[in-house]
């Protein structure tokens, strides 16, 4: 497979948004400015930068609770997202939906979801309708580990096989549901092989990193955007926080979570960069910094947005 | 005017939908060799071919979340349940998927999709295969739900669920499906929200709709038999329902009857009982009675199924006491 | 009295119900080593083991069927859903089977077992994490439907629905969690089916419950200043329903006012509202007032969340509006 | 694997019952006596006696909609079935349940299903139960080709998987769900293969070889009672009539009809029986002729029983 450079350094930027969004909101969150539920995606960056890489507006996505890092990897803008979790005017959803369910049609963002596993069979209607259109255009469900033990990942992963969609189903294993570790959900230890209860393929990839996501999404991808139909590709990671912000965490060993650590996938994939000599550490600290600047010209934005009026809430119930 | 069946009407409804708009499309179980099981959607395969007529296989959340996305990307989905008590299966798709996308992005997509659905007990199929849940989604924002009495409503009514940009629960009836009634020719359309005056009368307003219209109308002409004259009004669409025209009925009666076949505690019968003793308080001559279902499971036995059904003696003897 | 929190309550009754009787046990998700989302279970892992209080993978279809097969021989499975929105997934095997199916066995069974589960906005959670469902299963024959306003409350009904032979969804509301009260300590029972007088008064009658008592209670201090005296009735168990206790209090008082968190077209609160214009029809002085949610989903932005919950003001202004 | 003789002439003479039952409820329907559904068994009998007959009362079963074989060779007594079918007040459900719902606690019949896919969760349930009360016995789900697409097969293998429960998944794939052949509702050829989603074994066997059923059957009973956790055991069959009695079964193809008939396990069975030499013609006939009397007698029952009286529909519908 042969990357360029800019996509390189465009992966790069996109993992290091996803982090410097999420610790913004976790600061955020914990200093009472927002409020609601907040999960956050550090450590998992490598997955929703690596897929979405292959993927133009004319794609869709559904995500998950945990779907800050799709949104932007799918090139949602963090100044709306921000004022979304501000529950401001200007938001996504016009404050009325929250993290929980960012959504953007116009970059095929199909929504964040509160329900787990329900946007997977979502996913396949888009890929429906794409197919039905006539277009070559695909449909990526990203979902969690434990929500493979959900029926709709059966029901939609055989629909999908058995109508030959485009679409790519993405796991992100981080080893947990909430509390619950995988091997008490499933004893199964890679959620790929569950591709062959539907005869499609199934594989698992190093999901801290982003060049074998980008790599075996391209494949995915390009499969169904040449009608051979659906791929479940998993990619195993870690969530580096709890589940939600003020999760105590009890339940995870503190080994584990300091070998994850040194698997973060944006240093190392800035190891391999500095290590390929495709860029400078200057430049790295460039692309920081200017991630920075937007993350904090997103907060400004959605802190001094207008609130939506109360009132609005009686409105957009219905079409027409 | 033809005379066509039930079941004829809501098929051609769809058939005259589905030539209309290229993004119309039905999706369900046995929908296309089979033509499912009622014939709903019999020749339609033929006429369209497999991919505006999609068999599903048995995976009821897949096929409404299928809807759900598809609808979200400008397609026109119609999905077909046999039975509305496998709705039970695809809950969360339907009140928390389709039912809440568009107002949680801020308005900024319709999902435009049908669900239509066959409804209701008298053939002895048991407590699965029998129940009238209609209350369990018009207590859902974002959904409309609508009834059918007639060969010529189910027409008209279909063709306007399926142009709504909404999710839609069209719920047809079994027991009416072999019924027959005159039906417009082409294209007829009947706006969603607008009730049906099936029999003026003076004395009593009964609000009704599905196959109760039918029972209350047997009633009413009992009725007018011992001189009371009963307006039988039959909703059609509860979500958006068309309060005005009861309440100006009752304007009239004073007197209120609520016919429905499903489970009285919880139906949506009470919602009208409720709008009724508030905003029609005033008008209120007599204490609003219902005639529904008793709170029990649909029972196999023909005699008990008999017991348990709403009949035109119930629904008579509802309206007499309320001159006791 | 020990004062100790809802939240403890519930676990309480939960815990001294285990010990009491070991064919109960636990089953939902992250009940174990983490004691469930807001602490429902903590400990009782530890307490009773892992045989007893059972991790269950995302799969709550799966889950409610264990309660129902394990219930039918013999055990009293208390499941819990951290969200009743998620309740939505797994409606067929709650009115499907577990509601249906000792009746459809000719009574040949029982299907002891409890949902516990946690209702209620105001945390702006969203339109998926916020629901107040109850309207979906009071329609069901077969299921008790129970609330709990108090923590003594919480815990003498959860003992009850731990003991009841019948599928019950216990409803609590995430937003009393964190209260506090008098709480009896040891064996400590309600009978499912009684509603509470939390405020007596001669002049106006509001029937609710859950969270929406405290709220009531409020807006009931506030008029009697106004020289308004409001009983207010905590239904508490929905179904079974205890009529007799708010028709009385109509007799006393002429008005009815309904008061529930739950969106209120196809409410609960319609049924109240049906019921006392019939049986109580004579008894009313007055048109029936719901204040409930518009219908509309819940949002998320916590200014927007304030306009479509109930407050004090609102139930204040419409007991007002009664004497307009 | 061992079986008698004795065994050998059970399993026939409960296939022959199956058959014989299933021919006169289908006379009985067309004659307008018996309302409602009426899913038939005829072709699949080998799979309902072949697994039944490693069971105990004490053992339960789920069934589904097409559970008349199921009852029978779970020890339902035919009177008693047929009486429901009548809608009687002798029948397992008193007349309220129909065709559809027959269940019996007493022989570990937990009941028919009329909502495709939802016994196999409710097994998994009375296996928790049989674990939880230290029991060696189990639970078998039955269930078709088409339900295996159901989001409840999923979950409750699942979680028989991973809670290491005591039931064995059996699946009968009779090539349709109505009119929906296998091709058109899932890409594999062999609902076995998902077991591998589940870590568990997963066995096709042919489901009108009365023997091999029984044998593999008898190793995953054997696997479940000793704590080895479920199997999913696929039998291949044919539904020889229409899905229900009215149904002109228009989708089939005469030719692999008439292939299967060839196939037809009874005659497959009684052939082996007797080039083995196990029985002769005059044990077979009389077999049936006992068979055909009880067949009749319990039509008798059925018709001549009471009705329950329509104000049974108020009881029952709570406990206490
Ligand atoms: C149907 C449903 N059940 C339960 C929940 C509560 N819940 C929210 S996230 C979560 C865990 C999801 O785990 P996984 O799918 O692995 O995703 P992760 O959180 O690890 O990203 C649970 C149980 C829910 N939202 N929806
Ligand atoms: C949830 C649900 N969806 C649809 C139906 C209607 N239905 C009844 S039987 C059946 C086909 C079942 O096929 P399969 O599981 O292969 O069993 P078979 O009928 O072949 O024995 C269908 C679709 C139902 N009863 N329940
Ligand atoms: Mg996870
Ligand atoms: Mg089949």
């Amino acid at each position: 497979m042969k990357i360029g450079k800019d996509k390189m350094l465009n992966l790069y930027e996109i993992m290091v948004k996803i982090r410097q969004f999420e610790e913004k909101a976790k600061e955020l969150f914990l200093s009472g400015e927002l409020g609601g539920f907040l999960h956050l995606y550090n450590g998992q960056e490598a997955i929703a930068a690596g897929v979405c890489a292959n993927l133009t507006d004319k794609d869709y996505i559904t995500s998950t609770h945990r779907g800050h890092g799709h949104v932007i990897a799918k090139g949602g803008k963090v100044d709306r997202m921000m004022a979304e979790l501000y529950g401001k005017a200007t938001g996504y959803n016009k404050g009325r939906g929250g993290s929980m369910h960012i959504a953007d049609l116009d970059t095929g963002i199909l929504g964040a979801n509160g329900i787990v596993g329900a946007g997977m069979p979502i996913a396949v209607g888009a890929a429906f309708a794409l197919k039905y259109k006539g277009s070559n255009n695909v449909a990526i469900a990203f979902f969690g580990d434990a929500a493979s033990n959900r029926g709709t990942f059966h029901e939609a992963i055989n629909m999908a096989s058995v109508k030959n969609l485009p679409v790519v189903f993405i796991c992100e294993n981080n080893g947990f549901g909430i509390s619950t570790p995988q091997s008490a959900h499933q004893i199964i230890k890679d959620v790929s092989v569950r591709a062959g209860s539907y005869g499609i393929p199934g594989i698992t990839v190093d999901g801290n990193d982003v060049l074998a996501v980008y790599e075996n999404a391209a494949l995915a991808v390009s499969r169904a955007r040449k009608g051979e139909g659906p791929t479940l590709l998993e990619c195993k990671t870690w969530r580096q926080y709890g589940h939600f912000i003020g999760d105590p965490e009890k339940y995870k060993d503190p080994e584990d979570q300091k070998k994850w650590l040194e698997r973060d996938p944006i240093q190392k994939y800035e190891e391999k960069l500095l290590t390929l000599k495709l860029v400078t550490m200057d430049e790295l600290v460039a692309i920081k910094e200017n991630v920075k600047r937007s993350i904090e010209e997103a907060v400004s934005f959605g802190k001094n947005s207008p609130q939506p009026s109360p009132k609005e809430i009686y409105t957009d119930i219905y079409a027409k | 005017m033809k005379k066509i069946t039930y079941l004829q009407a809501m098929r051609e409804a769809v058939r005259l939908e589905m030539i209309r708009d290229t993004n119309v499309f039905i999706a369900g179980q046995d929908v296309g060799v089979m033509g499912s099981s009622f014939g709903q959607t019999a020749k339609l395969l033929q006429e369209f071919g497999p991919q505006r007529v999609v068999d599903t296989p048995i995976s009821e959340t897949a096929t409404v979340s299928l809807a759900v996305g598809a609808a979200a990307l400008g397609l026109r989905p119609l999905i077909t349940m046999e039975f509305m008590d496998f709705m039970a299966v695809c809950m969360d798709e339907i009140i928390n998927q389709a039912a809440k996308m568009r107002y949680m992005l801020g308005g900024k997509t319709k999902i435009p999709m049908v669900i239509e659905t066959l409804c209701g007990g008298g053939s002895s199929a048991g407590a699965q295969h029998s129940q009238c849940l209609e209350a369990l989604f018009t207590h859902i924002p974002g959904l409309k739900t609508i009834t059918a009495s007639t060969p010529a409503d189910a027409k008209g009514l279909m063709a306007s669920a399926i142009r709504d940009d909404n999710p839609v629960i069209f719920i047809g009836h079994r027991g009416l499906l072999a019924n027959s009634g005159e039906v417009p020719e082409g294209e007829y359309i009947i706006p969603l929200g607008k009730a049906d005056i099936k029999r003026s009368g003076s004395d009593v307003t009964i609000v009704t709709w599905s196959a109760m219209v039918q029972k209350s109308l047997a009633a009413a002409e009992l009725l007018a038999k011992e001189g009371i004259g009963v307006e039988v009004i039959d909703l059609r669409s509860l979500i958006p329902l068309d309060k005005e025209c009861f309440l100006n009925s009752m304007g009239k009666t004073g007197r209120l009857v609520i016919v429905h076949e499903a489970v009285g505690t919880g139906g949506f019968g009470a919602e009208i009982a409720a709008i009724a003793c508030d905003e029609g308080f005033d008008l209120l001559d007599a204490p609003i009675k219902r005639v529904t279902a008793p709170f029990t499971p649909v029972p196999f036995n023909s005699n008990m199924e008999k017991e348990y059904l709403v009949n035109e003696d119930k629904i008579f003897q509802a309206v007499k006491s309320l001159y006791e």
